[in-house]
């Protein structure tokens, strides 16, 4: 179920968002969907992350769960069926145990293919198994968001809710004295951002990635100004002081394994 | 306050009212006695009322949730407590208007109370940024709700705002961290909180004032993750399909209520809590006594306990059957 | 010692700085020390404010204390000298218990006549014995300050260290739970503003006070720039999250006291 | 770096070592043999200087300590800690450049550093706004330093400033506030802290960097409540005597050290800090693991009572006489 890189950009070449070149789609497998010209950091799926970020063969993923349908909500199964086929996960969700060059942590990393990585009750849920197994165990917590505009609308309510429950798993970890490194990439917004994703010991960005609450469209709609240049971006986000740093993913392994060990 | 168009559902019974009214004037210059007959006409428009408020759809009760006459925040805080201090400020950046906030009297207890506030006219609403908040005023709501804590005081939260204000200000000085940071400091307050929910609940912007112990909605409100505008235009393309948007997001107090989202459903006078400040806060004050009561006997680290509880089992999802695996 | 309005304003005619009106002296005294024109509040002493603010007979001072010199700092034993003969005090606070409306309190209050309300080892040290009687007796404890510049320069860096030794007693006054109402009058500035003045549960200040950490002189040399309207003024302020209200002087009191009763 | 002027009290020496050079280079192309009489030289030149460094009065240590090729923080970081990450940001407003802080392994346990940041040249001290601090900049050091609380590991300060900026935008974003909190968090934080002045440390801005378990102090630093010239400015309408203010300040480490003010000197090398960084830092890495040492076996409660106990000391006064009163 795991080993397939569904995410890999279609075609032999795709076109990069950053410098509008076209890009041979295998020679972005090999730099970890950076533009070679760039530096651009393409949007990539959980299981290509997750190959990316953990020891090989770590991962222990959590018993899986499928979303219900509170609200009877019309299309809402068919929507997650599909879903489930084309990206090969669950929800929205990939969690479970994994060592980041040979030190144990939680992981969970939002997969913006699922339905644009938004939050509803499986997702809420995944998280909070998370945080609770990390404070039973006393492990850190790793998240890698990018989650789109975060509510999972067809749940309603319910999503809304995953908001407080995910926040509250959060601060009991924290509350046991335990590290919770959140990695915000490219989009994390709305409910996800809002809630656990916003509160990590450290919060790291990869360049580039979009940041905030509101989405830019939203904003300029109410407000009927032409937006700043580089608006919720990661760099603007470092600018006004919401993350602790950028870090390009080349470097991002190395980078939370050393967070990890002086955490130990 | 200006007149303002009654709902188009209204309108049958606004007539009839208005018939009755020309009834009665006509007759006292006529002097003729038609008494019966007007007592009639008005048993009959109280049963029309009743049908129409009785039936209304989901969207309708947004509608009504929104009404400019609707009591706001201050309106609340003058009816339900006996006293009230304003407290203003972030301590950080600016005092913003779209959230009061200060420690009031409930029958003669201090009580931290936090709501948005929207304006009356356009020039209130301009200073209230229409009751929509910058994260200063949850970082100011916070505030207050953590100096509750440290004197032990209970904190009362109204909700009725359809976000948080979606700018580039608020962005840039972290409206999403400020929404975060707000729910994880109510969800380990040590005192009890009630959230009653006034008119609209919309998004994190409103759970951010509603992580309580006792969430109480009056009868005519709204709660949920997006606004059927919002939701209609996101599904359809089309905003103007709200009203079956808001059918579609169960978004009123009876499926809140069986959801367990809410705990209870303040009754509001026939035809909205507009038609009667006085009446809708002397329902909210009877509420807060008999829930404040009920929580305020809880030890503070149980009462943490059980609210963290209380949103732990919220969410709808079933294990994956070993056949799908 | 304590009953002579040492501070009103000599002379029979006084201007206002408000409105640059004239006003006759015997006049301010019945209002309070504020201008009946523009309401300008006359800055006013220790005593007088002891007497609007407190029960009468209802104030017990702490046992004086005196300014040594420990640097050695030419000309400060006089200026200590001439002051206390000014202005009846030992220094420039006056700190003691007193009750305000029936309600007890630990009270202090800086007088600006006093070596501009400077803040040096005797007013660190009264205001420490005043937090940590406060904290003994499990009382709130109500500061007015309007300490100009804040630091005492002939004290060095004794001056400079009573900031930490006050934030202190306020710190461990608070965390027994008792309330502190600062309130600000004009001018309160420097090492006072930027310590205990600051960090009250519930701050106060009165209209048009002053409310900073550098001077306004200092922040116009510095940046070159023409002062934003209003600067430093309690009403921008109140205007920037930085106080919880303004109260008019006649008002203190009852205000004062009521949230007294509320905190009990 | 670029070429500095000697300071004047150095030229003596400077045109020494000079004439020394070009003796060298004179024998060296006239194949001469003046080994002697250059080796007699250079040990008169070590002596010239060990007589100037010895007598240095209180503002020529102040010019010392704002020397611009002493090390800055950054430097510090380098030269004292086997590995650094930075964190950024006040999770408020803004990220300030005028503030690094992160954590930093020192022999191997991970430690808490926080300090202003002075800038090498014009662009980056624009940037590092000459290193002196806005609100958020204390806000970014105090959410560094629960951090480290949380986590258990020490703080490390850097004390190098003439004081917050007196800015406008400062003022607006409460810069009192911030420096008080600072004032406050340090003073009950549960953890070691050691703060090392190594430049300037001026008024409350330093301060808030400064409520430490153990306070040491560079040969040639000055720590005051005032700036010798703004002293001097009030003193006599006149900055240009700030040599004689700076005397009466008392604000050399000698001075603190006998005040109880600060608990060690740290010797730097002959000349300053700034002919020898790497020596400076190494000094300054055998300080840290001699008082890190001491406190780190101290409880944390204890540690707390201790720090407290330090600063309440701190004062000098008497009681008012019978005969006085
Ligand atoms: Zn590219
Ligand atoms: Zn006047």
């Amino acid at each position: 179920m795991m080993m397939n890189l569904e995410e890999a950009p279609e075609g032999l070449w795709t076109r990069c968002d950053g410098c509008a070149q076209m890009v041979f789609s295998k020679e972005l497998e090999k730099t970890g969907f950076l533009c070679p010209t760039c530096g651009h950091h393409f949007r990539i799926g959980a299981f290509q992350r997750l190959a990316m970020l953990v020891d090989e063969g770590s991962f222990t993923p959590f018993p899986p769960l499928v979303a219900a349908n509170p609200l009877d909500f019309p299309g809402y199964e068919q929507k997650i069926k599909q879903a489930q086929e084309q990206t090969g996960l669950d929800d929205a969700a990939l969690v479970g145990k994994a060592a980041i060059q040979n030190t144990d942590c939680m992981l969970a990393i939002v997969d913006f293919s699922f339905m644009g990585g938004s939050m509803g009750s499986v997702v809420g849920e995944q998280l909070v198994r998370c945080f609770e197994r990390a404070t039973a165990e006393r492990l850190p917590v790793v998240v890698v968001s990018g989650g789109g505009g975060g509510a999972r609308m067809q749940e309603g309510v319910f999503s809304l809710m995953q908001m407080a429950k995910t926040v509250q798993a959060v601060g009991r970890h924290s509350r046991a004295g335990l590290l919770f490194v959140s990695i915000l990439t490219h989009p994390t917004m709305g409910g996800v951002y809002a809630s656990f994703a916003a509160l990590g010991d450290i919060v790291l960005a990869e360049p580039g990635a979009l940041i905030g609450f509101a989405g830019p469209r939203i904003v300029a709609e109410t407000t009927r100004e032409k937006l700043p240049e580089g608006f919720q971006t990661a760099e603007f986000a470092l600018e006004h002081g919401l993350i602790d740093a950028i870090v390009p993913r080349p470097q991002l392994a190395q980078y939370v394994s050393r967070l990890l060990e002086w955490h130990r | 306050m200006s007149r303002v168009q009654p709902f188009e559902w209204e309108k049958p019974l606004v007539e009839l009212e208005e018939r009755i009214k020309e009834l009665k004037r006509f007759c006292s210059r006529a002097k003729l006695d038609f008494s019966e007959e007007i007592a009639n006409l008005e048993r009959k428009a109280w049963t029309l009322r009743r049908e129409i408020y009785a039936s209304l759809t989901p969207y309708q009760r947004v509608l009504m949730a929104r009404h400019p006459h609707r009591p706001t925040t201050l309106d609340y805080i003058r009816l339900v407590f006996d006293d009230f201090v304003e407290f203003h400020g972030d301590r950080t950046f600016r005092d913003d208007g779209a959230i009061v906030g200060g420690v009031a009297l409930f029958e003669g207890q201090p009580v931290t109370v936090v709501g948005p506030q929207k304006g009356r006219d356009t020039k209130e609403n301009v200073a209230r940024n229409f009751g929509l908040p910058h994260p200063e005023g949850y970082r100011k709501a916070l505030r207050l709700m953590k100096q509750a804590e440290k004197f032990g005081r209970p904190v009362i939260t109204f909700i009725d705002l359809v976000g948080a204000y979606p700018g580039v200000e608020a962005e840039e000085r972290g409206q999403g961290l400020a929404i975060a940071q707000c729910i994880e400091g109510m969800s380990f307050l040590k005192v009890p909180i009630i959230s009653v929910i006034t008119g609209e609940g919309g998004s994190g912007g409103a759970l951010a004032l509603g992580v309580a112990d006792r969430v109480l909605m009056l009868e005519n409100a709204w709660y949920s993750v997006i606004s059927p505008e919002m939701c209609a235009s996101i599904l359809w393309r089309d905003s103007a399909r709200a009203a079956e948007a808001a059918a579609l997001l169960r978004l009123s107090p009876t499926d809140l209520l069986k959801f367990g989202i809410i705990d209870d459903v303040i009754t509001e006078p026939l035809g909205g809590a507009h038609r009667d400040h006085a009446f809708t806060g002397m329902q909210i004050r009877a509420f807060i006594r008999r829930y404040l009561a009920e929580i305020k006997r809880i030890a503070p680290e149980r009462l943490v306990e059980e609210r963290l509880a209380r949103f732990r089992k919220l969410g709808q999802f079933r294990e994956k059957r070993l056949a799908e695996i």
